[in-house]
Parts: C-alpha cells; structure tokens; sequence
C-alpha cells in the first residue's frame, strides 16, 4: 500500500490530492503504467513524463527509482518556488 | 540557521533588524526579497501551493549544503503560501558571513534551488482565468553553476 | 535612485521598508550591508576618510552605470565616513528590478566598485597602534567581471 | 596654480590635506618630479607611483595625463571603500 499524493495541474487532473493504492509496482515507472491503466484522468495527467517530477518518501527521486521500502509517493510538475 | 514556511506575511525589516547583528566576525550581510509582479496588469491573485511534508525538509537541506560550502555566520529563509496578491512578499533569503562574495554567493545559491527545486507551485488568477506558471528552462540552467 | 555619504549610522529596516514598495513591476530587491569586523580581537575603532568633492559624485557614477546594465526600478546607496566600532555597520546598498538576476547582479556590480573605486580610505587602530587597510588584489581583480 | 590634496597615507607623509601649488608642469608625472625634488617628505610620499592613484578634478585619471585647465589634483593610495 502506497500514500500517493498529487500537486498543481496535476492534483487538478487527478480530481483528488491523496489517495491510498493497493500495488506491486517495483518502480515509478510500473506504478505510473498501473494508474494510467485506470482511468482515463492518470492517463491524461500521466501523458508526458517529462513534464512531470517524482519524490519518494518526500525526497526527489527519478522514475527509474525502486519502490521497494517506500510509503510516500508524489507527482507534481516542475517547481515554481522562490 | 531558520526556515519557516508560512502562510503569514513578514515584516523584512524585523527580520534584518536583528539578524546577524552585534557578531564582530559578521562583515557583510545579504538579503533577497520575492516579490508578487503583474508583468501586464492583468493579475487579481497569485495562489502558491505546496508539498507540507517535503517543503520544510527540502529548504533545510538547501540550507545545509549552503552552510557547506559558504563560511556562513547565519542564514535566514521564510517562504508564504497560500493566496498572495500583486506587490505581496513571496519569500526572503538572508545570509550572514565574514566576506561579501560568501554572502552574495549563498544567497544566489539559496534563490536558485528555492525556484527549482523547493516544492512549491505557483497559480495565477486574473481576468482572463487561471493557470499554472511554468517554471522556466533559465531557473533549470541556473543551477548548473553551482554543479 | 539615491545616493547617501554621511557619518550618521543608518536603519537598515527603515531603509528597507519603504524601498521601491508597493511597485508591480518589482519582482526582487537585494540589500547588502557591510558591517566592521574585527577578526583577531583586537580592533578598537576605525576610521574612515574620504574625498568630500569627488565621493558623492564617484558612487553617483556607479550607479548610473547599474542602470544601465540592468533594468532597475531603484537604487539606493548609503556610505558612511568618520570613526566607527567593531559591530557598526559601514554601508548598504539596495537593488530593486523585475528579475532576481538583474538585482543581485547590480548589487554585487554595486558592491565591486565602491570597495575599489569610490574614494574611502580605512584605518585601523587597535592594542598595537593603527595602520591603513591596504587594497586587496582579489578586490580589483573582481572588477574584471564586469569589463 | 593648483589645489593638490592628499589623503590617507599620503596625507600623513606630506604633512598636510591640501595646498596651493604654483606649477607649469604639463602632465601628472611632471608634477610629481617637481614635487620630489622640492622636500624629503615629498621624496617619500611619492617614492613608488604604483601605490598610488591620482585624481585630476575629482576624476581617476593617470599619471601620464596632461594637466591642462585641469583645478584640482588629488593623490591617495588605492581606495578601499565599501
């Protein structure tokens, strides 16, 4: 079980900020191709990869990252702070 | 060393009132102010959003490596979120060091990593709706001077 | 633009408080201070001497320079001269533009200048005596960054 | 006639902040011969040019510059503001 969390635009898609998912995803990349699988909504906010980042447990992370461990999973699109 | 993440305005004066001051060994002392602008005159609100678990962390750690890097006295991050309106205080930096290229430079390096890789996102509302701002490829390239 | 030399001490806050406020097109301000230090523990006091007909002029000229590098809504320097104590403040400078880049850069631009162009001369006097801060290389060779 | 000032160091070595000086020298460098062979503390004020800057109407200038119309000469180690 994963704590998944979206924010921005994508939270916007989504229609939700967080939600519990039930998965054996080994990586971001299985568990991106498991939601988009879903419903039509993951796969519009998960079309383009490049436009998106990942933390893992709260630290930025690549999609390419395991998720072996992990209990807190967050999509968003590139930061906009200062 | 402080961060604070608030939806609160503060007052930069009171902030530098105090900061860093009284140390014999503090010879220069930089601050940084963001400041909400409305390019084309069009903005009611901007609204910043962000990640609460990751937001407090990840600025620290920037902190941190400015630490470092830089022989830093003191250091000083306040970032708002919530609904801000043109001419509203986004975020300060402040810095503290014996040299005035270690302040200007950890301060520069602070804004860089805050624009980017803090996460927060900004939304803006105007007259003719709303929408995300993009993050900028020149905020991305900034960082590469610090690699 | 503003451009202060005097040997009144300075609010910082005060300064700050009122600089290039509630201005839109404002999206970064940058202060710096410069505040004496005394590393090994033993300085009294220092002085500083300047060359009243030409200082005001000089920094005026830098800052006219900033202007036009960098797209500024505003510019304001404060050089103080006289006797001053460890801990006292000595300068500031402050920057207002649209961008961070512009603001931090004409402040360091600022900055570079006045240590090595504008007419102020320091002496030290402590438990050995006193003697004249000498110019450092690193400090004329940071003007090449801006040639 | 010229008011030629000095400051810091070379303020002390001359002995005093400013004076009048009765002078046909045409350039910067002509002036600082005919000071040095005036008085010792001259001699010594301006023993080693490359430690000092010159002034000529309250604008750097160099020493090879000419002096004329020019009011005011002032000569003063490298500055050391900010």
């Amino acid at each position: 079980m994963l704590d998944v969390m979206y924010f921005a635009w994508v939270r916007e898609r989504i229609g939700e900020p967080r939600e519990r998912v039930e998965t054996r995803a080994a990586t971001v990349n299985d568990l991106v191709e498991e939601l988009r699988t879903r419903e039509e909504r993951y796969a519009v906010a998960f079309q383009d990869l490049s436009a998106l980042r990942v933390a893992l447990d709260q630290e930025l992370a690549d999609f390419d990252a395991s998720l072996e461990g992990v209990r807190e999973v967050a999509f968003f699109p590139p930061m906009t702070g200062g | 060393m402080t961060v604070r993440v608030q939806t609160e305005d503060f007052d930069l004066s009171a902030e530098l009132a105090d900061f860093a001051k009284g140390r014999t060994d503090v010879g220069a002392r930089v601050s940084f102010t963001g400041v909400v602008r409305d390019v084309e005159g069009g903005l009611d609100r901007m609204e910043i959003e962000h990640y609460p678990g990751m937001t407090q962390k990840a600025i620290a750690a920037m902190v941190e490596q400015a630490t470092l890097r830089w022989e830093l006295a003191d250091c000083l991050v306040i970032h708002r979120h919530g609904p801000l309106r043109p001419g509203d205080q986004i975020m300060m930096v402040a810095t503290a060091a014996p040299h005035r290229v270690a302040a200007f430079e950890s301060a520069e390096f602070l804004m860089d990593y805050l624009k980017s890789r803090a996460p927060f996102w900004k939304k803006e509302f105007g007259a003719d709706g709303s929408c995300w701002v993009d993050a900028k490829d020149e905020d991305e390239d900034a960082l590469s001077r610090w690699e």
